[in-house]
């Protein structure tokens, strides 16, 4: 018996973590353990979620993606725009659509741009996405001029603040972009190609493993995920906003360690990411719901993500 | 007389499940030169990481002449005068050759009563070393900018800085020249002459005799036993190491086989300052061998050709069709494997399993849909375990976990499962123990015999004598000569490599200018 | 004269009010053909003191601008006024004698005013009794986020019992549809949010839609856009007011404030902006606002 | 000739880049080239840049310290706490001094501590101080109560806003410590080890370096130039501040960065560092005497930086 619980604390620390905060929650902060809550929490959780399942695949390649939080606010500016400049001539379908198409394909060549300047000029992506984080934010200002753009077709707001079986509907999204992730970086050759090239690139190269197409399509990806969370938020705050998701970088960056990646590269697993979510998420939601003051939010939270990636350290040493 | 005995009592050291050291105890006598042999993993570097304080023991004591000592980092090995070579390289690349030999003691000087640095007396006393070693090289060069060779070099004489009472080389001599060796041992004696006690680790039989007065053997973490060299025997050593090894020989009659199609054929390959006008053909089932002192440009020439590094001009030519533009991809999808000759660098991505590793270039093989499972690649890694008899216990622990010929074996398998027409193998024998080098022969034979040819880059004449079909001899970036294995000597093929002795240096400081650090 | 006069207009945010501010400050100075540079502080106290630095010495003739703390400013501003440039305050006040005027909306007004609206409200059709929770930017500017928070409080007290269940921060919008989320299934129970900003407002009404609570809760506010318009428009019946102020006025008032000031003329030492308040119980003035917005884009 | 410029621009590529941009400035940006402006800027940049200094030991150590911003916010609101409550018993002079040392050592056992959690717990940098970013922001909002104390004597802020000979006294501060790290990193032991750490940590410790020591040094060091540089804050503002210098992270390190310095470790220049600092500074401040619109700014920031390194990158392949 003691044998199991060993076995189990040390294969799955990030799982026993989250377990334990899940009970306290329960017993503790009013509301927690109810139906309504929880969807709540995968409702909030959703949107850096989606980014931090290819923040993963970028750091198991070996990068880093900074831009993550302004590529979001861009996404949704840019659909919004679209929106307004579009609806009269095309009809809100068509505008929506094309807007959605639109800014995801502005991420995507982003990441992919990250990726090739990384390539032809040897530029780290930390400091590629670090200039790209203040850049997009600019060009989201001056998309919008500043004022949130409220040009969305009521149906179109559904989309982020609906529900659909009692579940709403963005959450649907998340496990989609879960299950799709996991799969390729475990079933795919794409997938085992992430972590070769994060583990040791020159190897990978060697081994004819193209990989400058690897680290560009993670961050590809990526782009992809950033915009496709943009728009969610767009369509759950109903409109497009310059000042969106500020910050977001840190903290998808911050789930996607406590999952147990390693910012070293060739190391980490969207299922641990996925946890180090779900833990932000109960951890964020869980200090609501105790009314815990402002300041101390910020204290607990780092202590907690600190807490958390020893205490995985600590347990991984005891197998 | 002297201060450097060295005594171990019960050494214990476990990784894990490994022990790689099993209660030894021994006596090493002072002012020798203490030859310490074993097959890979059987614990010679660990013995030494102990003795240097680069590890710590589980159990067991340690005496530096008579004294009991525990060292705790190597800092503390040094108050000793216990000076360590170790097996993988340890130099700084970013910092100049000058730096590196003097770091962590660089000397001071008083100015305006702060003291500090004091650069001139580094790159002097550094200069001077190396010409007491018969080297030129400029302290300033950063020493990313040496070849392997050289910073094993470089290597030596950050140890012989610390003028040791003991010093401790672990494979000096794996990626050093034949020159290179005899200045290192002609370096051996004089210290032996001074009263250094040496233990000296080395795959390579040959130089026991040369330069070894004892010869210790540790066989799967436990001593063995320890024999004087006089009136010892090749067979009674290599009998301590493995019980019995037979030596492999190439069937009889295998090489007539040869195909008579040409499978890759390169023209007048030129990269400036690394290698010029290179042409040969290779034909389907033939073991080409390239022999050529360290730095003759062998490696280059295998790795622009398979796309690794590029070239100015020249043209290849694959089963007929010359290839435009060569990229480890392309030069895969037509039948190409390289195996590198650092292969803990950059042959193996150390944090995957085994598993991983031996399906890293195979993946659009096993999968050409890009759908993958564990299942199905599974029968690609137990074929290679089984046919190449790659020692491991369960294929999803990682690959660093193994000893140096199992990852050499690795490498190459990884290759195998390509299912490849050419394979060019550099360096393959390096750093692995005699039984391992016969067993990568063997899969060379084998391969052969079903087709596939190789290209066999080594520094040792004797085995491409042995292995080879056909040897080219590469010199200063050209080749200079092409010999028939079967009616040529070693020292032929030696004097071949070594001709214009000075032509090492000249290519060497062709390709590059000297940019210091300071 | 006023055409080769320079001024410097500072803000702290980059979001709708400021952004309407700057209109109403270009808006003023183009009519008097002086030159406007416009900068933002990002609420850092340290990157206002660099801007006010650097166009004292480019040479400006005035500066104006929202200080972002009322005692972390006044240094700079008082090495500013003491190397002659004309300071003029608006939107939050600085400690001691440094600007020539203030025009401000009492950020304790916009809140009572909202809080007016919200006593009403709790004594027509709560029957006198109100579980209210809020959402303000205390980690951002805790002096306006108070003055916001407890004016609004007081006020609504005055409608009847109410009770105060939580008291978090959210001011971005998609951190407030989360907060006000989870505000909500803590106390299933709340009738009222109250948010502090326009961010924390939409947050607020998009949340009590996510948890299908509308005619249950009902949310107050601060500020004006054309969403929250909407919202006071739609007839799901959860944003009730809302209280916004006049930036655009403000911005041109300040300017023309520091141009007079410059010519000599006399100035108000303090102008108050007043505030607009709009309920779901004057769709007329609601559309007006809409129109006006419209016009200033 | 040509081939004097070439070696210039080769061997000088930052430099030249920043002498560009000044003659740029000199010419186009009103007011740019005076007295008085180029000595704001000075005193403007002072306050990351002692940071930068110490972060670039860090970097070239191998290791990342993502905390600063937050630090300077925590020891400016610390030293003001501390003056607020011991004034009258022990006097200002005395309660400043206090101040002072309490704030600095704060911030020193911080980035040793980090170092050490390295050591201990293989916890990486970033993600401890990730942890502080967060922490530290909240301590210093519960310390001051979210509101700024203004609790110094006046002479005391003259430190931060006086001027010595006509020159802004932070600059000296900021000249010493530029001195003092160009100096510990040339000729110092200490110094070259942390290259050596960097470079090659397995090589550094069978060197006999106490590696562990050197990057808890690193951090430790920058600690406390973070303090420092909150104390200068603090006096240039009047009051402890908690909202002061967030974001700082990533400016400092995007200094660093432009002055050359690898964020793989190993390689870098305190004098790299100087010249990246005051690019960063004239860009800031030539933006505003330009006027350019807030939006512009950002976008335009994010391409210098990003101009900077390709450029850069460029130049040293010609060499
Ligand atoms: N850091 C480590 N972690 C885990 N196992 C290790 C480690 N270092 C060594 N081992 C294991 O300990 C055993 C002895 O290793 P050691 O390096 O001493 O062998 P060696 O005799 O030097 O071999 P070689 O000739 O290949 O250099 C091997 O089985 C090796 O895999
Ligand atoms: N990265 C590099 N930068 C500069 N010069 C290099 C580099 N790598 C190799 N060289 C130089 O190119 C020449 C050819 O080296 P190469 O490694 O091909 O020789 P080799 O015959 O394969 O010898 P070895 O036995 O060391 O592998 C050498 O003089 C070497 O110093
Ligand atoms: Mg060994
Ligand atoms: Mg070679």
């Amino acid at each position: 018996m003691t044998g199991f619980i060993r076995t189990a604390f040390t294969r799955y620390p990030m799982e026993i973590i989250l377990a334990l905060l899940y009970i306290y929650l329960s017993f503790e902060a009013p509301g927690f353990f109810t139906v309504n809550n929880q969807l709540n929490v995968l409702r909030n959780i959703t949107m850096q979620g989606i980014i931090a399942f290819g923040m993963t695949m970028v750091i198991i390649s070996g990068e880093i993606d900074l831009s993550v939080g302004s590529g979001v606010a861009l996404a949704g500016c840019v659909i919004a725009w679209i929106c307004g400049e579009y609806t009269d001539a095309i009809g809100a379908p068509a505008a929506v659509i094309i807007g959605a198409v639109v800014a995801i394909a502005i991420q995507v060549t982003l990441g992919v741009l990250t990726g090739r300047v990384r390539q032809w000029f040897s530029v780290p992506t930390f400091i590629t996405t670090l200039a790209l984080l203040t850049m997009l934010r600019g060009a989201a200002n001056l998309i919008t001029g500043g004022f949130p753009l409220a040009t969305f077709p009521s149906w179109f707001t559904t989309l982020g603040s609906g529900f659909f079986y009692g579940v709403p509907i963005p959450v649907y999204v998340f496990v989609v972009v879960f299950a799709v992730t996991h799969f390729i970086m475990k079933f795919t050759s794409f997938g085992r190609s992430v972590y070769a090239v994060g583990g040791n690139p020159e190897a990978a190269r060697l081994s004819g493993i193209n990989i400058w197409f690897v680290k560009s399509a993670t961050l590809g990806i990526t782009g992809a995920l950033t915009a496709i969370s943009g728009i969610l938020i767009a369509a759950q705050i109903g409109s497009g906003n310059a000042t969106a998701a500020s910050g977001w970088e840190l903290d998808v960056i911050a789930a996607v360690i406590i999952g147990g990646t390693s910012l070293f590269g060739g190391k980490g697993r969207i299922w641990g990411t996925f946890i180090g979510v779900l833990f932000l998420g109960f951890v964020v939601n869980g200090m609501t719901l105790l009314n815990v003051s402002e300041y101390w939010q910020y204290v607990v939270r780092g202590a907690l993500i600190l807490g958390a990636v020893l205490f995985n350290y600590v347990l991984e040493k005891l197998r | 007389m002297t201060a450097g005995r060295i005594e171990v009592s019960g050494l214990r050291k476990a990784f894990g499940p490994t022990v790689a050291l099993d209660d030894v105890s021994h006596v090493f006598e002072p002012g020798r030169v203490h030859a310490l042999m074993g097959k890979n993993g059987s614990g010679k570097s660990t013995l030494v990481k102990a003795l240097s304080g680069a590890l710590q023991p589980d159990a067991g004591r340690m005496f530096i002449n008579g004294r009991e000592v525990s060292f705790s980092s190597p800092a503390d090995a040094f108050a000793n005068r216990v000076v360590t070579v170790h097996q993988e390289l340890s130099l700084v690349p970013e910092l100049s050759v000058g730096e590196n030999i003097f770091l962590g003691r660089l000397p001071f000087r008083q100015r305006l009563g702060i003291s500090t640095l004091d650069w001139n007396k580094v790159h002097t006393d550094a200069r001077r070393l190396l010409e007491d070693m018969g080297l030129d090289i400029d302290p300033r060069r950063p020493v990313s900018s040496l070849s392997v060779g050289r910073q094993q070099v470089i290597e030596i004489a950050k140890a012989m800085a610390f003028d040791p009472t003991v010093l401790l080389l672990d494979e000096p001599t794996s990626a050093l020249a034949r020159a290179e060796v005899e200045h290192l041992f002609a370096l051996v004696r004089r210290l032996r002459e001074r009263g250094v006690t040496m233990i000296y680790i080395t795959h390579r039989m040959s130089e026991l005799f040369d330069i070894a007065d004892t010869c210790t053997v540790l066989r799967d973490g436990r001593l063995v036993g320890s024999i004087e060299m006089e009136g010892a025997t090749t067979d009674r050593i290599v009998g301590m190491m493995f019980g019995d090894v037979a030596r492999a020989t190439r069937p009889a009659g295998e090489a007539e086989q040869i195909g008579g199609d040409v499978v890759l054929s390169v023209r007048n390959l030129t990269r400036r300052g690394a290698f010029e006008d290179v042409s040969f053909d290779l034909r389907r089932g033939e073991i080409l061998g390239m022999a050529g002192m360290l730095g003759a440009g062998r490696t280059e020439v295998l790795r622009a050709i398979f796309g690794a590094d590029g070239f100015d001009g020249g043209e290849i030519v694959v089963d007929g069709m010359p290839v435009k533009q060569p990229t480890p991809q392309a030069m895969r999808q037509l039948g190409i494997g390289y195996t590198p000759e650092n292969r803990k660098e950059v042959g193996l991505v150390q944090m995957l399993s085994i598993h991983d590793n031996l399906c890293l270039a195979s993946l659009p093989v096993i999968a050409p849909s890009g759908f993958i499972t564990r299942s199905r690649e599974a029968p690609y890694v137990s074929r290679q375990i089984e046919e190449l008899s790659i020692k491991v216990g369960d294929p999803m622990l990682p690959v660093s976990t193994l000893s140096g010929g199992n990852q050499q074996k690795i490498v190459i398998g990884n290759w195998l499962n390509t299912r490849p027409k050419v394979m060019f193998l550099d360096e393959p024998s390096r750093g692995i123990d005699v039984q391992a080098k016969q067993q990568v022969f063997e899969i060379m034979w084998r391969e052969a015999r079903l087709g596939i040819s190789s290209v066999f880059v080594s520094t040792e004449a004797e085995e491409l004598l042995e292995v080879c079909d056909r040897i080219l001899v590469m010199r200063a970036g050209r080749i200079v000569a092409e010999v028939d294995p079967s009616t040529t000597s070693i020292s032929d093929l030696y004097g071949l490599c070594m001709e214009e002795h000075a032509a090492e240096d000249i290519v060497e400081d062709a390709g590059m200018t000297a940019t210091g650090d300071q | 004269s006023a055409e080769d006069r320079t001024i410097a207009g500072i803000v702290f945010q980059q979001d709708q009010f400021f952004r309407t501010i700057q209109l109403g400050m270009e808006a003023a100075a183009k009519a008097a053909g002086a030159e406007l540079l416009e900068a933002n502080s990002e609420s850092k106290p340290e990157k206002e003191v660099n801007l006010v630095d650097t166009f004292v010495s480019r040479g400006v003739d005035a500066i104006v601008i929202s200080p972002i703390s009322a005692t972390a400013s006044a240094p700079a501003l008082q090495r500013a006024k003491d190397a002659g440039v004309v300071i003029v305050t608006y939107n939050s006040g600085v400690d001691g004698d440094i600007p020539v005027s203030y025009l401000n909306s009492s950020q304790r007004d916009l809140g009572e005013t909202t809080g007016k609206s919200a006593a009403a409200f709790i004594k027509d059709q709560l029957g006198g009794k109100a579980k209210v929770a809020t959402l303000g930017f205390k980690a951002l500017l805790p002096e306006v986020s108070g003055d916001r928070v407890n004016g609004f409080l007081d006020e609504a007290g005055k409608g009847g019992d109410i009770d105060v269940v939580s008291q978090q921060d959210a001011w971005l919008a998609e951190k407030g549809v989360a907060v006000a989320g989870d505000i909500i299934t803590a106390n299933p129970d709340i009738n009222i949010i109250y948010a502090a900003n326009e961010g924390g407002t939409v947050g607020a009404v998009q949340a009590v839609r996510n948890a299908g609570k509308q005619g249950e809760i009902f949310v107050f506010g601060i500020d004006g856009s054309e969403q929250l318009a909407n919202f006071l428009l739609d007839d799901d019946n959860v944003l009730q007011a809302v209280t916004a102020q006049q930036p655009f006025e403000m911005g041109s008032m300040a300017v023309k404030a520091a141009l007079d000031a410059l010519d000599g003329k006399e100035v108000e030492k303090t102008v108050i902006v007043p505030v607009l308040s709009l309920s779901r119980t004057d769709p007329a003035a609601v559309e007006a606002f809409k129109e006006d917005l419209k016009n200033l884009q």
